[in-house]
């Protein structure tokens, strides 16, 4: 079973894993990530834009490759919008596999395609500038370890 | 055509989607892209430096290449940022 | 911080990320695993002997040794030993830490470090008959990756 | 000198530990493993194939050719299955 979210309420982490624990039957891994503001450099508020429809058709897609490529029971992706200030969650993305290395695969790979092909775009307020997030050439390398 | 614009695209042209009527020029991606860079300050910054720009087609990353057609979703934003 | 438990009760997962999420300071990343008995081939139980003292400093070391290799700002490790059934929890593994990459990395690395040195014992139980679950050339394997 | 034994060496052996005073005859790990052989039956048993056995040394992995003193702790027992 898959879940996916988009929302702008917080999550809670512990639930998510819970219900993935719940819904994994014979699952002997779950792996999980979460993500969190940071406050670095100042940072007061991160606001998220996103693309409504195509955000869910493009994590609904990867999440579909990722069972493709590993034999995943259960899969929970979460992410926020709206604004957020540091310490707040922002994604969770957990896997449930029989074996440890699917489940650590396909929750990096989930997180790498997140980071790199879901249409989401991060605002940072700093006092009272407003500067969009720039994507990292460290993502992109990222997410190339996954193409075949 | 709807168009839709997202993160500093939008803030650029200052507005999140707009409904325009296909002319006879625009075929692609691109073509769309030089017509809608004629309609304002706005536009003309958003689009100046096309490398920084992506597209999606029909909620479909694609390339400037890409055909369309007058009934398609055309969006246009920077890179995305998310997780 | 680090928290290393072994114990014979059960753990809640969920507490753990709290936790995770309430010592990792300034993290914008925790990546978490949890292992879970699996009933494969009609396991009706298993039951975990352990190296008291030892486990604790093998544990403790590998421990230290993610904390050289990567910058980890929380991290928690709870091993459950005694009589375990399907479903049942055997070890949670969570690092908080700025980036994804390095809380996935020092993770995996704890988990393949637990599954090929730290002194824990599987005896499995099917009907009448219990076997010692052999050691995996693919968790050996695993391990082979961090050595440098 | 403290003996322990895990899982099925400690079952073929019979008892968890043992405190056993060192023969001149012991130096190392080898010649410990070649002295508890001589113990009995179940001893023979747990040590027939060495290569199945991993030992510790005052709680450290290490190998048969550790050099051993009258006050360690020396534990034999099977590949770690933990996790």
């Amino acid at each position: 079973m898959s879940e996916i979210r988009i929302q702008q309420e917080d999550f809670d982490s512990g639930a998510e894993m819970a219900a993935l624990e719940d819904d994994g039957g014979d699952a002997g891994a779950i792996a999980s990530f979460v993500g969190l503001v940071r406050g670095d450099g100042g940072l007061s508020s991160m606001t998220l834009d996103h693309y409504p429809g195509m955000c869910e058709s493009e994590i609904a897609a990867h999440a579909g490759e990722a069972r493709k490529r590993w034999s995943i029971l259960a899969l929970r992706i979460v992410h926020r919008i709206g604004r957020l200030v540091p310490g707040d969650r922002i994604v969770f993305v957990g896997v449930a596999s029989k074996h440890r290395q699917a489940a650590f695969e396909a929750a990096e790979f989930l997180m790498d395609y997140l980071k790199t092909r879901a249409p989401f775009w991060k605002l940072e307020r700093r006092g009272e500038s407003e500067t969009w997030v720039r994507a990292r050439a460290e993502d992109d390398a990222s997410v190339k370890r996954w193409i075949r | 055509m709807k168009i839709l614009y997202f993160a500093w695209v939008k803030q650029k042209i200052g507005k999140a989607e707009e409904t325009v009527d296909m002319p006879a020029s625009v075929t692609n991606v691109a073509t769309l892209i030089d017509f809608l860079r004629k309609r304002g300050t706005g536009y003309e910054e958003a689009f100046k430096n096309p490398a920084l720009i992506r597209v999606a087609v029909n909620q479909q990353h694609t390339d400037f290449n890409a055909i369309v057609h007058p009934g398609d979703e055309v969006a246009f934003f920077p890179p995305v940022t998310g997780g």
